[in-house]
């Protein structure tokens, strides 16, 4: 597989570490979260057959985690972007 | 212990071999020091490095040159400077950023090859796994990637010239990775 | 037996053995073309009835000419004699027979065969019970396989190497050589790849014209055009045999000249082009096996390319005008042809003779016609194999009888040329022409493609005819020795699925891998099914193309270099002072040093041990992670990524620092120093390193992005040693330049970047592992080497030592301290008896999940130092515990020894490890029971801390 | 019809025109007690066992291919009970046995080999962690020897020895490990479930469950609509996406395995081995084919295919241990897609749903547990316990804290 870095290009998946679901991003912080939160957020994914966004990191690279739209039926990778512009979109601050 | 004074070893003995018409030397006189910027300091970053050596801040996957010192890009937040090595060249850097950017001292962290020589694109078809071609990555371009399951930052300074760096602690191991590299070029094309 | 003509250059002879028999080819010739011209027709045996075999094709289709190839330890097994390229000393053996080539024991099968038909060992074997692995197994396994492994290291390198291009074209035959030199001209990237050491494909087998030229010669002289284009880059013997993701092409390439024996290239292609042609099949007919029953197509191959004639007399098989060439290029070079047999015309074989080559066939009016050879063409299949790779599923086309590409290919590749179904000629070169000018358009090259080369078109009509029905077995694959009989078989059991008549009968799932048989046997079971091949479907291809040795795919990681290593400063010091190494991870560590007089392991460790506990002991220990952590959120970082607070920590101070996984069981410890207002120094273990980094990476960018707080990897960078043992702060006193080391100017847990030896700026920590007063002390990495000799002579008359993983692990053991065996990831903070240490007044990682039910019971785990009840006794690591008295099942266990050590201090054996409700348990005695070391000991329950519990030496 | 080398005798001499249809090729009828989603190795071995040791018979298999086609029909065959923790360990040293008995007990010879099983280990700390390994498997009455370098030589000569990066210690072996023609399970099951009445309705893929207020109904299928009292989903590889259709979400990523087979060879290499310092094992079939394989690509994935990296790295760890395959050709890779879990280990459980039941979540571990999960699922779905092997194997065992997590890799699916 190729991943298309938003700033350094086309580059072979070997340089990077899969993590996977980009929900993972969204950890409920705080010291009133609920153990179920805590849980669904760590264990529960949605594993979708089709678009997928997901967590990848270049670590032979950059070290930039990254956000990489990618059918998990074609493989085919429609958007990669820096994972923590996403982060900041979704919401994550300090 | 006034009698006893460290000596600074190279990390290949300071090799310097030809393979061919390929030279491979250690580069021990070089040092490599990370600035982090800091959230929002982008901009003081760059002018800490115009104003004190004239650099550039350096787009991704390339390298900024004023003189003997080279801004490379490393990270979204993070510039590595290239130049001579000084015991003070730390201290320097920490002057001219004073504050505006986290200095860490990398020298150490890497041993660094200087391979050139006629048909080194085409023997690194099989070491090196980036786009080498000249309208990809022209001279003062740079990126890390891995070869032979060791990272590595890969940095042309001419058509036929690279600097290799590699972690100093497989330093052996990445040396023997570019002469093996070499040598079969040699054989498998002899002469080229 | 040789004739006039072909490519091969006759000037220079080349010699070469078969079966131990010196023959001679030629230069061009490939080892099966030389043992045709040496009138060889016998060459191998099949797989299970080990019914004699003659070179059947002249390509990668090849099921029957499998040898072995060199010697020794060079030896290749199941080599396809019709691509080996002949060179001078060339060494090839038939395989597979039990006995020689031509009396083979295992030919018995054949006798046998209407027993032995689909899927008969599913029905037997079965009684007694033992006897199938004492009797029936062994006697299959030895009866099975093909080639033989030499059972020695292969000798050979291979290479890996990546690409880029523009264009990657599969196959210079017509088609590939057209695409090429049209999106050559256009400037693109251009690669070529070719199975063959000849570019050329089918022309240099054919009688056509291109451009007015042979068509052969036409091709060389593309070729010679191409490899002069700088940006163009031609790569005969390189098949490329995958297509992965995202436009990458697995390629090996078998080089010649010294080297490596292949190169396996991954070719990153923005665009592709197959252009891999046609494979052509057979026809099912009575005894259709015989040495000397061939594909009509390879036959003109060895007559016009090699210059072969497979046999004085030929007699042609066909269902298509393709077919009809082959006899009209014998007539042309003198060789008689005995009949030809158009199946369009009613003809048929419907019997042969000739047990180890052909001697007659008989044909469906009953008349019997002697022939050596018989050149059969049942119709061409295009070679489609990659574009299945992304399990894209061929179409099936009636008028040209054969499948052709289908469904989703992989992006970015098109199909050329008889791949695509274009059977003829000129067609072929104009589709390839305008493919490849597509390709160059699309990509935005303005450079012009030039005109099409030109042909004429020949005729390649066909009428599906698949099967001669009659008496006898006839062959579908030749190689697993399927008949029409067994997949038929099968569909009377219920095996109807394409994929269920494929795994039951095993057809096509031999070497060649179905290449001539596939379409064939899918064509005989639409027959039996009584419905369409469309109906019936087919199967998909997957990689390889051609088999492709394992050794290519591992490239240089073997043997040593299977991974890098990496070497500490200290190494050469070192194994210049006796130390033997140990893998450690990459890193190889000393494991102890060896003193003259020492006579085992033992000594040596003791020996060290009792210089850290009584003197001064040195150890490497720059394996550990360090992270430079920098940042104005630098602390509110640490404080949440570190299970216990980390907001106070003060500049000049250590922590330790304990790290869980968010779902709450132990990551990793280790110290974070604090050497400045907004600067830390994290160590974490040896085997985390990167994963602690990438985690911590991880939390800033994605977790809390706006943090300021950055992250640099230093173990590379700093040469660190533990100093330790009561005199550790007499040396370093030596040592460090111009600081007052006394307990209160720098306490435990202090820190501090100071200089040593007069002006090399080091970085100190008084931490300690060991349990002693201790220290780390690092100095840049180049100056590791010459650190560690001074350090041993500034500390000469304090009798310093250095020592070894095994040292520092017995030391560990006896402080007790957890490690790796400890610290396993299925390990809570609770178990490890720090619990108190989670703060629960922040939301750090794993913070919340370490509070679930199960991970906080009262009777769970929990770490206990051991002691054998008979000191005399040495324990061992693995031991299970169990209550005296309790049965020794999964029941009744209790928990685990973790790791064990000898104590020279203690004189006697100890152990950590993990028991229920140890901590309530000091003072118990347990069984550590090992049955798979034969040990069964009693121990004694006590703390962890088997020495100073107090903790009174680290703080002197 | 009852098979025996007589048979084949006879069979043989006539012409091999008298063999019948393993399997009948039934409509769906409207309605079944139990419907089994899944007509791979642990779909049918689930009705199997129901059929013969509870004696429910009034069940319907549902398999959206051919029967077969899942991971039964694409792994790399291995059997073994070499297992670390109290909730696994037990549970495949039953399977083990039940392999150990199977082809009598199905008359069908599924070719249950039982050449052993060598984890190599390279270190010291591996070892003592294979000593704790070894142990556990002879407390839940497995077998296990732990064997030192000169023992593992006798055994395997070609191993590298002398100049391997990660020096070949020894082994712990499990003799009675081995592989299993993979395929011939699934027709074994499958032969045996239908003889015994239960429908094997091939072509027919479940699209929709039927819930009506927290009680199971029944299901939609490509065939049309049916009831039933309990539905089980064995649909491994697709587990998130058939349970998504009765509102579930899992524990679970689906991800690619892939394999590989050489080209035939002589008989060289004597059972199963892994090796210890990177990711790769291989036996050798009975027909001669290395058939070997290392670790999962990595990334979520339902395509059965992977990528040239972890080919690489899987032939590498080949030459690393056993350098004379270099010159052993690759003759065909294939993809599997697993369910991954969060902790590597399965479910065998009820759910939420009234009358919807799981089984799933086997990694890469399914092939040797097939008999196991037929016979537990089998019997939770007829006693509504969990089978005393199989007790630790639940879906709400994360909420609880109780991983079983082989490993120690948390909860992230792909380094397990």
């Amino acid at each position: 597989m190729i991943i298309n870095h938003p700033l350094l290009g086309p580059r072979d998946a070997s340089e990077f570490v899969y993590k996977g679901d980009v929900a993972l991003i969204d950890r409920p912080d705080g010291m009133e979260t609920s153990l179920d939160e805590m849980h669904d957020y760590l264990h529960l994914r949605d594993n979708p057959a089709g678009e997928h966004q997901e967590l990848w990191y270049h670590e032979q690279g950059d070290r930039s985690w990254l956000v990489v739209t990618r059918n998990t039926l074609t493989h085919e990778i429609t958007n990669v972007t820096l994972a923590r512009d996403v982060a900041r979109a979704r919401g994550r601050s300090r | 212990m006034a009698e006893i004074t460290l000596t600074s070893i190279p990390c290949l003995g300071g090799v310097d071999l030809r393979i061919g018409a390929i030279r491979v030397l250690e580069r021990d006189d070089l040092a490599l020091i990370s600035v982090a910027v800091p959230q929002e300091g982008e901009a003081a970053v760059a002018d800490a490095l115009r104003s004190t050596w004239d650099l550039p801040m350096p787009a991704p996957q390339r390298v900024s040159t004023a003189g003997d010192r080279s801004a490379l890009w490393g990270a979204p937040d993070q510039v590595l400077l290239l130049g001579p090595r000084s015991t003070e060249w730390e201290g320097e850097v920490a002057a001219a950023l004073d504050g505006k950017g986290y200095v860490t001292d990398q020298t150490h962290a890497w041993a660094i090859l200087e391979v050139r020589g006629p048909g080194i694109q085409a023997a690194f078809e099989r070491l090196v796994p980036l786009d080498l071609d000249p309208e990809m990555f022209p001279p003062g371009a740079a990126a890390r990637t891995a070869l032979e399951h060791m990272a590595a930052i890969v940095l042309r300074l001419e058509a036929e010239r690279f600097l290799l760096l590699s972690a100093s602690s497989t330093a052996q191991s990445f040396l023997h990775a570019v002469t093996t590299t070499l040598t079969w070029y040699e054989e498998i094309a002899p002469g080229a | 037996m040789r004739v006039a003509g072909g490519l091969i250059d006759r000037s220079r002879t080349v010699k070469f053995q078969w079966n131990e028999r010196w023959m001679t080819g030629h230069p061009g010739d490939t080892l099966a073309s030389a043992l045709l011209a040496n009138d060889i027709r016998l060459v191998g045996r099949s797989f299970k009835y080990h019914r004699p075999r003659g070179i059947f094709s002249a390509g990668a289709e090849e099921p029957n000419a499998l040898v072995e190839l060199g010697k020794g330890a060079a030896r290749e097994p199941n080599t396809r004699a019709t691509q080996v390229e002949l060179t001078s000393g060339l060494y090839a053996t038939s395989q597979n027979h039990r006995g020689t080539l031509g009396w083979d024991w295992l030919a018995l099968n054949d006798a046998l065969a209407p027993f032995l038909s689909a899927g008969f060992y599913y029905k037997t074997f079965m009684w007694p019970k033992a006897f199938w692995e004492r009797i029936y197994e062994p006697t299959i396994r030895a009866a099975a396989g093909l080639g033989r492994l030499s059972g020695a290291p292969d000798p050979d390198s291979y290479a890996h190497g990546v690409l880029h291009c523009d264009l990657l074209v599969i196959g210079a035959g017509p088609a590939g050589l057209a695409a090429a030199l049209a999106g050559g001209r256009a400037g693109l990237r251009v690669v070529l790849a070719d199975e063959d050491f000849q570019p050329g494909g089918r022309l240099n087998a054919e009688q056509f014209e291109v451009d007015g030229q042979p068509g052969a010669t036409w091709a060389a002289e593309t070729a010679r055009l191409l490899a002069e284009m700088p940006r163009v880059r031609v790569m005969p013997r390189t098949i490329v045999f995958g297509v992965y993701d995202h436009g990458t092409y697995g390629a090996l390439e078998r080089t010649t000249g010294g080297g490596p024996r292949q190169t396996l290239w991954k070719i990153h292609a923005k665009r592709a082009l197959l252009a891999a042609g046609a494979t052509e099949r057979s026809i099912a007919f009575p005894q259709n096996d015989r040495p000397g029953i061939m594909l009509a197509g390879a036959v003109r191959t060895y007559l016009n390319r090699f210059g072969v004639a497979p046999a004085g007399r030929v007699a042609v098989l066909t269902n298509n005008d393709d077919g009809l060439r082959t006899a009209a290029d014998l007539r042309a070079r003198g060789i008689e042809v005995a009949a030809t047999i158009d199946t369009r015309e009613g003809g048929a074989v419907v019997a042969t003779r000739g047990r180890q080559g052909l001697r007659e066939i008989t044909l469906a009016s009953g008349k019997r016609v002697r022939t050596e050879c018989l050149a059969v063409s049942g119709g061409w299949s295009p070679n489609v194999h990659l574009t299945c790779h992304h399990r894209g599923r061929p179409v099936w086309r009636d008028d040209l009888a054969a499948f052709v590409p289908g469904g989703a290919l992989p992006p970015g590749l098109s199909v050329i040329g008889a791949a695509a179904g274009t059977m003829t000629l000129a067609a072929t070169l104009r589709e390839a022409h305008l493919a490849a000018s597509t390709v160059a358009e699309a990509l935005g090259a303005t450079q012009g493609v030039g005109d099409p080369p030109r042909a004429s078109d020949e005729s390649a009509a066909i009428t599906a005819f698949w099967h001669v029905k009659g008496q006898g077995r006839a062959w579908v694959d030749l190689q697993n020795d399927v008949t029409t009989k067994d997949i038929a078989q099968s569909h009377l059991e219920g095996f109807r699925a394409v994929e269920h008549v494929k795994r039951y009968t095993t057809l096509g799932m031999a070497t060649d891998q179905g290449k001539t048989s596939n379409v064939l046997g899918l064509a005989i079971l639409a027959d039996v099914a009584g419905q369409s091949i469309e109906q019936t479907g087919t199967t998909i291809f997957r990689p390889p193309y051609t088999p492709v040795a394992i050794g290519a795919f591992a490239g240089r990681a073997r043997g040593k270099e299977f991974r890098p290593t990496r070497l500490t400063p200290s190494h050469n010091w070192a194994a210049e002072n006796g130390a033997d190494f140990v893998e450690t991870g990459l890193w190889l560590r000393a494991q102890w040093f060896r003193r003259p007089g020492e006579a085992g392991w033992r000594d040596s460790v003791d020996r060290e041990v009792r210089t850290v506990r009584s003197g001064v002991g040195i150890c490497d220990v720059t394996t550990l992670g360090k992270i430079d952590i920098k940042g104005r959120d630098a602390a509110e970082f640490l404080d949440r990524v570190y299970a216990n607070a980390f907001l106070k920590l003060a500049v000049g101070k250590t922590r330790y620092g304990l790290m869980l996984r968010e779902d709450g069981f132990v990551y990793d410890d280790g110290t974070t120093a604090r050497l400045g207002e907004h600067h830390y120094v994290m160590t974490t273990t040896t085997a985390n390193a990167g994963l602690v980094f990438q985690n911590l990476e991880f939390a800033r960018q994605c977790l809390w992005p706006d943090l300021d707080v950055h992250l640099v990897s230093v173990t590379d960078a700093w040469a660190q040693f533990a100093v330790a043992g009561p005199r550790s702060r007499a040396l370093l006193s030596r040592v460090v330049d111009g600081r007052d080391l006394s307990n209160e100017a720098f306490p435990f847990m202090a820190c501090t970047k100071c200089t040593v030896f007069g002006g090399t700026p080091a970085r100190l920590f008084r931490i300690s592992f060991s349990g002693e007063l201790a220290y780390e002390i690092a100095v840049p990495t180049r100056f590791g080497d010459s650190m560690i000799r001074a350090l041993m002579a500034a500390g000469e008359d304090l009798e310093v030592a250095p020592y070894g993983t095994e040292a520092l692990g017995v030391l560990r053991i006896e402080k007790g301290h957890a490690a790796g065996n400890e610290i396993n990831g299925q390990t809570t903070a609770r178990m490890l008896g720090l619990g108190g240490m989670v703060s629960k007044k922040k939301s750090a990682i794993g913070a919340k999940l370490s509070e679930r039910e199960e991970m906080v019971r009262e009777d769970g785990l929990s770490l206990v130092g051991l002691r054998p009840v008979n000191r005399a006794e040495m324990l061992t690591a693995g031991a299970h515990f169990l209550a005296p008295g309790d049965p020794a099942d999964m029941a009744h266990d209790q928990g685990w020894m973790t790791s064990v050590a000898y104590s020279p201090e203690l004189g006697h054996s100890i152990g950590l490890g993990f028991l229920k409700r140890g901590t309530e348990r000091m003072g118990e005695t347990v069984r550590a029971y090992s049955p798979v070391r034969g040990e069964d000991r009693l121990v004694e329950v006590r703390s962890p801390h088997h020495i100073d519990p107090e903790g009174v030496r680290q703080r002197g | 019809m009852r098979f025996s080398a007589l048979k084949i005798l006879r069979e043989g001499l006539t012409g091999n025109r008298g063999w019948t249809p393993m399997w009948r090729e039934p409509q769906p009828k409207p309605r079944y007690k139990v419907l089994i989603v899944g007509g791979g190795g642990h779909g049918l071995a689930t009705a199997y066992y129901l059929a013969k040791e509870f004696g429910e018979t009034d069940v319907a298999v549902l398999e959206k291919g051919w029967l077969g086609s899942g991971n039964i029909g694409r792994n790399t065959t291995i059997i073994r009970s070499n297992y670390l923790l109290e909730g696994n360990q037990p549970f495949y040293e039953f399977s083990l046995r039940l392999w150990e008995g199977l082809e009598q007990d199905f008359n069908y010879n599924a070719m249950v080999s039982q050449r052993g099983i060598l984890n190599l280990f390279h270190s010291d700390p591996q070892r003592d962690a294979y000593v704790r390994r070894g142990n556990a498997m002879i407390l839940s009455g497995a077998d296990a020897v732990l064997l030192d370098q000169g023992e593992l030589r006798k055994m395997c000569p070609f191993l590298d020895y002398e100049n391997a990066r990660f020096p070949i210690q020894g082994a712990l072996w499990q003799p009675r490990g081995g592989s299993v023609r993979h395929d011939a399970v699934a027709w074994g099951y499958a032969r045996g479930a239908d003889s015994r009445g239960v429908d094997i309705l091939q072509n027919c893929e479940v699209t929709g469950f039927r819930i009506e207020s927290g009680t199971l109904k029944g299901v939609e299928t490509s065939r049309g609509a049916i009831e039933a009292d309990k539905v089980v989903v064995c649909a491994a590889g697709s587990s998130s996406r058939v349970m998504a259709l009765a509102g579930m979400r899992l524990p679970i990523e689906s991800h690619v395995l892939q394999a590989f087979v050489s080209e035939g060879l002589k008989p060289i290499i004597p059972g199963v081995i892994t090796f210890g310092a990177g990711h790769f094992y291989v036996s050798q079939s009975d027909k001669g084919g290395l058939v070997f394989g290392g670790d999962i690509d990595g990334y979520n994935t339902y395509a059965q295919r992977g990528n040239l990296p972890v080919v690489q790295d899987v032939c590498e760890g080949g030459m690393a241990i056993m350098p004379m395959i270099g010159r052993a050709r690759l003759l065909r890779m294939w993809g599997g897609v697993m369910d991954m879990s969060m902790d590597g280990s399965p479910f065998i459980d009820r759910t939420h749903i009234d009358g919807l039941y799981f089984n799933g979540g086997w990694c890469y571990g399914g092939f040797k547990a097939t008999p196991a999960s037929g016979f537990c699922t089998a019997h939770l779905l007829a006693t509504d316990k969990p089978h005393p092997t199989a007790t630790q194997f639940r879906l709400d065992r994360f909420r609880r804290g109780a991983p079983i997590d082989e490993k120690g890799a948390g909860a992230q699916a792909n380094l397990h």
